[in-house]
């Protein structure tokens, strides 16, 4: 059903800066589907985002919301976090944001299991400083700063948040746009850590240099990689070349961080504290 | 003498590079000094889009234009934002395919070249070459640099294979400013 | 046998006191000599009164965790030296942009780059006020004593609560390392402020106003999770807290982030004067090597000599009117010993202008100047 | 009441740009392009939100009508 | 059609073209804006010409490559803006200790913080002088034009390898973004400078010699990998590079490390001088800002009012001489105008000290000062 | 057989500054040892490191050495190999150095395949720093800053370099004195980027806060809880809590930086280049 | 009055602790004032370890030890390094169980007392323990803080369970310095 | 031959820091902590290196005597 947009939305700051056929309004959209399908009180919920065009998201939120320094959302997100456990935190952030300045504060959040929501807008790209490769460029393909294709192998970003430690890593894209509102959902619900990778696409930017001439295109280019989780694990390693996995890929309980911290101080408090 | 040109439109018409191309071509065949600067959105995304160029027989100390001598528009927004600023006496090319309705003019006693840019393009075959149609006017409308330098210029910059329409483009667009 | 009511205290340990004291409640920071007590400290003492340590991955983070958490309301602080410092920088204006009170704390040990860790400097003293790019104000705090470090953690709380903005503890190791005997102040006798909350409804709050709130220039602030719902930003924004492209609102933003700090030095800039009346060699020196200076001038008195001390204890904004009222006195001299190479002699010769001559000793390899090195300077300037 | 049209299509021209990815993913071809998307036959709408969830603009919406709309 | 020898080039582009023609082989760099172009220049040339351009994961670790590839003897640079020059501090301080030759870029935009990204401004002069933390000098030069950006990038990279330091090229958004017509010298009408490397044998070989090297205070650099097996530590260290405790050495080394810069001022400091003669209001400008006072100088001449202008080529270190000649012939007036709250104008003041009164005329919000602007301050100084 | 450490060791710089029984002395001379073995060109070597303890390491060796910033020695190292590619690269780091303030520059060295060889002496702490807990000081255990034990998880790093892409890491520690030898040669060997977690004891700070008093029972707790890979790997979930593997871990070839480089250098300036 | 001290020896003979102690017991016990510096080696390893305790009836500006009153020297390095640099008239306790050789006194007339500090300590059960009775001596041989408030100072200090140890040290420090 | 003592172990003073681990690490006991390791029993050595490698201190070294040593 059509969303109270008015709920959520600063409508007054719309329409928003984002390219025609943007992936990241898709995005953004289905992150507000997740909480209005949730129930979020939204007065206790915060949204952080670094800087890039994903990042430009939270101003479009009627949240509490902040717009930091480029990579560096997760790290004020903790503050916010440990400060105040009982509002909820997430953390929009983009694929260059959170993997290449910013991959140490994900790591670390991931390994720490503090129990916000991290959604990256990955569209393999640098899309607000006009189209330079990130650490999520596809080898071979073409940025500005990689004029004779990318040399570099990209991170798998699930595989790294699980290697950090994480205890929720799920993947979609703006093709599967209502299973990323599912995995969104199951985020933002995961006590812990919850990191969802949601392949976005930049028309203006890697569609254009990377003979996807439109949107559609770069969503098909979407449609035609993604296997299903259950279908990933059967495949054999030739299979999976050139293949990524979609949904829940990892969802396990371990203690989180404000709830250790909430046991230690009542501890401290009974034994007499000050 | 100092020439200032503006060309205002949207981000996607490729004013940006014909502001260059005409640049180019005035540093590499004349004598001229000149001086290219452009608008950049919030880092770099936005809707609107601008380029401006100074040509000079002298050294060009102060590098912004303001108040343009000559300025194209191609789209409503940008006329209804620029066509004020422009100098008394100056020219300003419109792109009627999308100015509907010029700024009440402050009797500044310019001259204004209307003409449906983008739309001749699209009937090239691409509105894409809309920005080239508009440099074909520019370049015949100004005079300053010779038509071969810029037509050189385009050739240069534009991607393999388009090369002939770029051709018509400009061609159509020095036609439109020679028929006014 | 009488135990009196004062204490043994760190440097060090006296800046968690003092900052508990005037309602720290978060701490985000990373190990780095001389300031880690300051760390550990925080770490074994917040939990006991329901506050947060964390030690974060670098400075960087932990600079931006402590903006979160002061953006939800919780009273913040971190704590460094140089390096960390130098990486904090980017952060800290983010703060000073988005008018977050918090407190950075930097105990200053030789530079540049690693330097000598365990070794005493004031060379981060111009750092302080310029190490972040763009045009910013900073206010900056310098104790020369254990039981000032106290206080002045209170007053730096204060400061960035009154002020929306990050206030910087700027010691040195002999400070942060001492331990002095010292007498605490009472809760009753320490004024605590808090950061003035919006009075207006959700709707009609401005988190970037140019007129509201009880200082001029600087807006009430509300906290996350309160309802507000409001945007912060690292951007030129206007009043409601979203990015601008218009240059007069962005002009007006920017003069008023830097004036409430820069036209209300009145305020903010305090001074110890010591035998300055009829001063005719006047000493300006801060920090630890304040206490140097103290000597030497006692000394000169002994000695018949009339030799006075100026003391910035707020480092930035600059002490200029004190300055100036030493200038207009026309001392033979103005001496600046520092522990650098001659970082605040650049605003005092500024200030003293052809008038006054001043003259800089200066020492850079971590060993505190000595009172006589100063006062064989006065000797000479008479 | 097989004939009432059930799902109300509307599309926010001041958000809109136009991206035509509405228009796409519609299982039912029930939209159109032109100079904005519009309905070509209300009456093949099934509800699937498809255009809605891949809008990223919010500019077009689907709304089930009142029953007795 | 002639074609004659002038091309049309964007200052970010000239500065990657001088930079290859000064010998570049490594560029590390991460994008923003308005410095982008420079890292996208060097990612399409330099692999023609056999050198490397990666995009690192930040500018932390740009700076750090940047200091790495020219240890192993390869000239390296790296370019970027206020929020990653404020991150690259920590290195930079670094590469000062080390004595790396090596060339930062800093295009400026608007701040604090992320502030305008894409508004040119004049911001980052005090941090470009004290970002880093400890005693530091650093070179720090500032074009002009297009024409200026190619020839300050050979020069910054003549100075890094004959001082063994690293040098800031610091532009504005208006010249990094401007396309002008340049005719580029050939390399024969070029100097090119290269480190002087050591002449001593392995055993013999001090890295950091109190005095050895062509110009005093400046040791000659091994490359790694040539069999010198030397150390390189920000620790503060003795002439073998390893780290010292003792106060009288590594006193003696932070102050060659400082002087071969403030004491080759001569060398270093570059000006143009407009009008200078019979002024009788001068104005002091740099970069961008200087042409609009050149166009007002010459606006006021032809109105018959002695106008000059001081333009700064090299920022830092200061210009002290060329503005003490200013002051010796007691103009009426100075007039600083610059796209900041007032930053080259505190060291213009220190050095006009009480004899000539000095105007500042700034401007925040990412606009270019215009010509009219500083013609009115001059009509209304003289 | 016996070193010839003159040939390795800048012996006028000894004895170090570690403390006795510090297990960094061990891994260093695992290091020594395989370089000695491997019979590597001296010369030809660079050896960087960040600030610690461990960092102190290269001003020890007998080679072109490089002792950086915090968390930074693998960013220096980058630029070292990329514009001297025939030069080995090693980094000696700590826990703290490598994957605190240092983890992005580890991952994205791991991502890029850059063949750099790192080591990190892990010791669960910052030792320099006189004892704060480190991202690898185990849940529970006493850290100055954890004076109520470490509230958060800790990595497994050799699971973060995977994660990230890494090609090749391996475990040991300084009991398995010999073991550790063989994964560094191995690791040198590897062409591509290596990572070696060499567990290391700091018996003035870790060990004392946590009840291990002396350097062995440091080491043999290591002994207690290390398990060879392959045994490892027939290893329950609940047999594997609390231990840890050690030997190589993984293995695997890709395309290495320089020498995609070096292939694009040739490509162009067979075009024509300049 | 201001009195300067100074325990120099190596790191993990505890001076630091002893110092810490005294200055405490000077603090909470006595009106005197009272400043407590240390040496740190680089960040923080490194053999020497030295404390140092001036205790002044006014304020105390200048925080350092330049020329000690009294000196405890715990190694023979510290001894070495020191001593020359004790004020004339001073007082120097030596640990003749490392201490072998004092340096050449260049006759400054100060008193040296020597006692094998750490052998005692030894004797008494644990080496470790060598700090407190080396405390014991120099509170008794400066008579500045009362003996019952510095063993109030150190019971609170050391870990529980030894408590009994270190009386006993503190104790067979105090004996030495009036035994001698 | 079978008599000649084949290895030769050396403890560098200078740099031995006391520790004691070559000690216990020695599977044949022929070490002793004095006040710095010396070989107890040279006999047992068996040349296995287990001192050498875990000395944190490069101070301990075993040496193969030449054969006719
Ligand atoms: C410290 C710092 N470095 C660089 C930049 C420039 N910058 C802004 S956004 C961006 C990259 C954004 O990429 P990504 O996170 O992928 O977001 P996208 O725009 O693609 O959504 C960069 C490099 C900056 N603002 N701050
Ligand atoms: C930017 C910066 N932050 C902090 C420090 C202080 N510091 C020095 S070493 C160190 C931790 C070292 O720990 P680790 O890497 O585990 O090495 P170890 O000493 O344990 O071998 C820290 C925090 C510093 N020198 N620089
Ligand atoms: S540049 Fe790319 S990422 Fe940014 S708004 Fe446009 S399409 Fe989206
Ligand atoms: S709701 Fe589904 S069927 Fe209806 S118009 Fe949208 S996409 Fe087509
Ligand atoms: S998807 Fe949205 S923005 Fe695109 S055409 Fe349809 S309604 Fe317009
Ligand atoms: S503090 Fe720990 S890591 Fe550092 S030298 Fe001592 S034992 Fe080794
Ligand atoms: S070589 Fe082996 S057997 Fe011989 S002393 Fe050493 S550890 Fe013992
Ligand atoms: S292991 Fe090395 S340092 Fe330790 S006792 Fe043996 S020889 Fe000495
Ligand atoms: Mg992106
Ligand atoms: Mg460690």
């Amino acid at each position: 059903m059509a969303l109270p947009l008015e709920q959520y939305l600063r409508v007054a700051k719309m329409p928003h800066i984002w390219c025609p056929g943007c992936g990241h309004g898709i995005v953004l959209q289905a992150i507000v589907r997740a909480i209005h399908e949730l129930g979020i009180d939204t007065e206790k919920t915060v949204i952080v985002s670094g800087i890039g065009c994903s990042a430009r998201a939270p101003g479009y939120l009627h949240f509490d919301t902040l717009h930091t320094t480029h990579g560096r959302a997760i790290a004020f997100a903790t503050g916010i976090k440990l400060a105040k456990p009982e509002l909820n935190v997430i953390v929009i952030t983009g694929d260059g944001d959170a993997a290449a300045i910013g991959g140490n504060h994900l790591i670390h959040a991931a390994r720490r299991n503090l129990d916000i929501t991290v959604i990256c807008f990955n569209n393999n790209i640098y899309g607000m400083t006009s189209g330079q490769y990130s650490p999520l460029t596809p080898q071979g393909s073409y940025a500005t700063t990689s004029p004779y294709g990318m040399l570099e192998k990209p991170f798998d970003l699930c595989n790294l948040v699980m290697g950090a430690g994480g205890t929720f890593a799920a993947r979609s894209t703006t093709y599967h746009a209502r299973q990323l509102t599912n995995v969104i959902k199951e985020a933002i619900s995961h006590k812990g850590f919850a990191f969802v990778d949601a392949l976005s696409q930049c028309p203006t930017y890697f569609g254009r240099r990377n003979k996807l001439r439109t949107p559609l295109d770069m969503m098909n280019w979407f449609k035609d990689r993604a296997v299903p989780v259950n279908a990933w694990e059967k495949l054999s390693p030739e299979e999976r070349e050139d293949k990524f996995p979609i949904g829940v890929l990892k969802k396990t309980q371990a203690t989180e961080l404000t709830e250790v911290y909430k046991e230690l101080i009542q501890q401290l408090q009974q034994r007499g504290g000050e | 003498m100092r020439v200032e040109l503006r060309l205002a439109g949207a981000g996607g018409q490729g004013l940006i590079t014909a502001g260059i191309i005409l640049a180019e071509a005035c540093a590499k065949y004349t004598d001229l000094n000149v001086a290219q600067t452009q608008s950049y959105g919030p880092e770099s995304r936005g809707g609107a889009s601008r380029a401006d160029v100074i040509i000079s027989s002298n050294e060009i100390d102060y590098p912004e234009v303001k108040a343009p001598d000559v300025l194209v528009v191609m789209t409503q927004e940008a006329a209804d934002k620029y066509i004020p600023g422009v100098k008394d006496g100056g020219t300003v090319i419109v792109d009627t395919t999308y100015v509907k309705q010029l700024p009440e003019a402050q009797s500044k006693g310019f001259k204004v070249i209307e003409f449906p840019i983008s739309g001749k393009a699209r009937e090239l075959g691409r509105e894409i070459v809309a920005n080239i149609v508009a440099l074909g006017l520019l370049t015949e409308a100004t005079g300053i640099v010779p038509n071969d330098a810029v037509m050189a210029g385009v050739l240069n910059r534009v991607p393999k294979g388009t090369e002939e329409l770029n051709k018509q483009a400009f061609a159509a667009g020095v036609e439109a400013a020679k028929g006014l | 046998m009488a135990e009196n009511k004062a204490r043994l205290l760190q440097g060090n340990e006296a800046v968690v006191e003092g900052a508990i004291a005037a309602g720290l409640r978060f701490f985000a920071g990373y190990p780095i000599t001389p300031s880690t007590e300051i760390a550990e400290q925080a770490a074994a003492k917040l939990p006991t009164v329901g506050g947060k340590f964390i030690q974060m991955e670098d400075e960087i983070a932990s600079m931006a965790a402590v903006c979160g958490a002061s953006l939800a309301g919780v009273k913040s602080m971190t704590a460094t030296s140089g390096p960390g410092f130098s990486l904090k920088q980017e952060n800290l204006g983010f703060a000073v942009k988005g008018e977050i009170p918090c407190v950075v704390v930097n105990v200053q040990r030789v530079g540049p780059s690693t330097g000598m860790p365990t070794s005493p400097a004031q060379g981060d003293v111009m750092q302080a006020r310029w190490g972040s790019h763009g045009d910013h104000e900073i206010v900056a705090l310098c104790p020369s004593s254990v039981e000032e470090a106290f206080r002045l953690t209170v007053e730096a709380f204060n400061i960035a609560e009154e002020y929306r903005t990050p206030v910087i503890l700027l010691m040195d190791e002999v400070i942060g390392h001492l331990r002095e005997k010292v007498v605490l102040p009472s809760k009753e006798e320490l004024t605590i402020k808090h950061r003035e909350k919006p009075s207006v409804p959700p709707e009609q709050y401005k988190p970037f106003a140019m007129d509201q709130g009880r200082i001029p220039g600087v807006p009430p602030l509300a906290a996350y999770g309160e309802g507000y719902r409001f945007h912060v930003t690292g951007l030129t924004h206007g009043e409601d807290g979203f990015p601008t492209n218009n240059p007069a609102i962005a002009e007006k933003q920017i003069k008023r982030i830097n004036e409430k700090i820069s036209s209300n030095r009145k305020a903010l800039c305090k001074v110890e004067r010591f035998f300055l009346n009829d001063a005719e060699v006047v000493v300006v020196a801060y920090g630890a090597t304040a206490r140097s200076a103290r000597k030497a001038v006692k000394d000169a008195r002994e000695q018949g000599i009339k030799a006075g001390l100026l003391r910035p204890i707020t480092i930035w904004p600059f002490v200029e009117d004190a300055l100036s009222e030493v200038k207009a006195n026309l001392p033979k001299a103005v001496i600046v010993p520092e522990m650098n190479l001659g970082q605040l002699v650049l605003p005092v010769r500024r200030v003293m202008g052809d008038s006054v001559p001043v003259i800089q000793i200066n020492k850079l390899a971590g060993q505190l100047i000595e009172p006589e090195e100063i006062l064989s300077a006065i000797k000479e300037a008479v | 009441m097989g004939q009432t049209l059930q799902w109300e299509i509307s599309v926010n021209s001041k958000w809109c740009k136009k991206c035509g990815l509405c228009v796409e993913f519609c299982p039912r071809d029930a939209l159109e392009m032109d100079d904005i998307p519009t309905v070509k036959d209300a009456a093949r709408c099934i509800g699937c939100l498809m255009c809605e969830m891949h809008c990223p603009d919010f500019a077009i919406t689907v709304k089930r009508r009142d029953s007795n709309g």
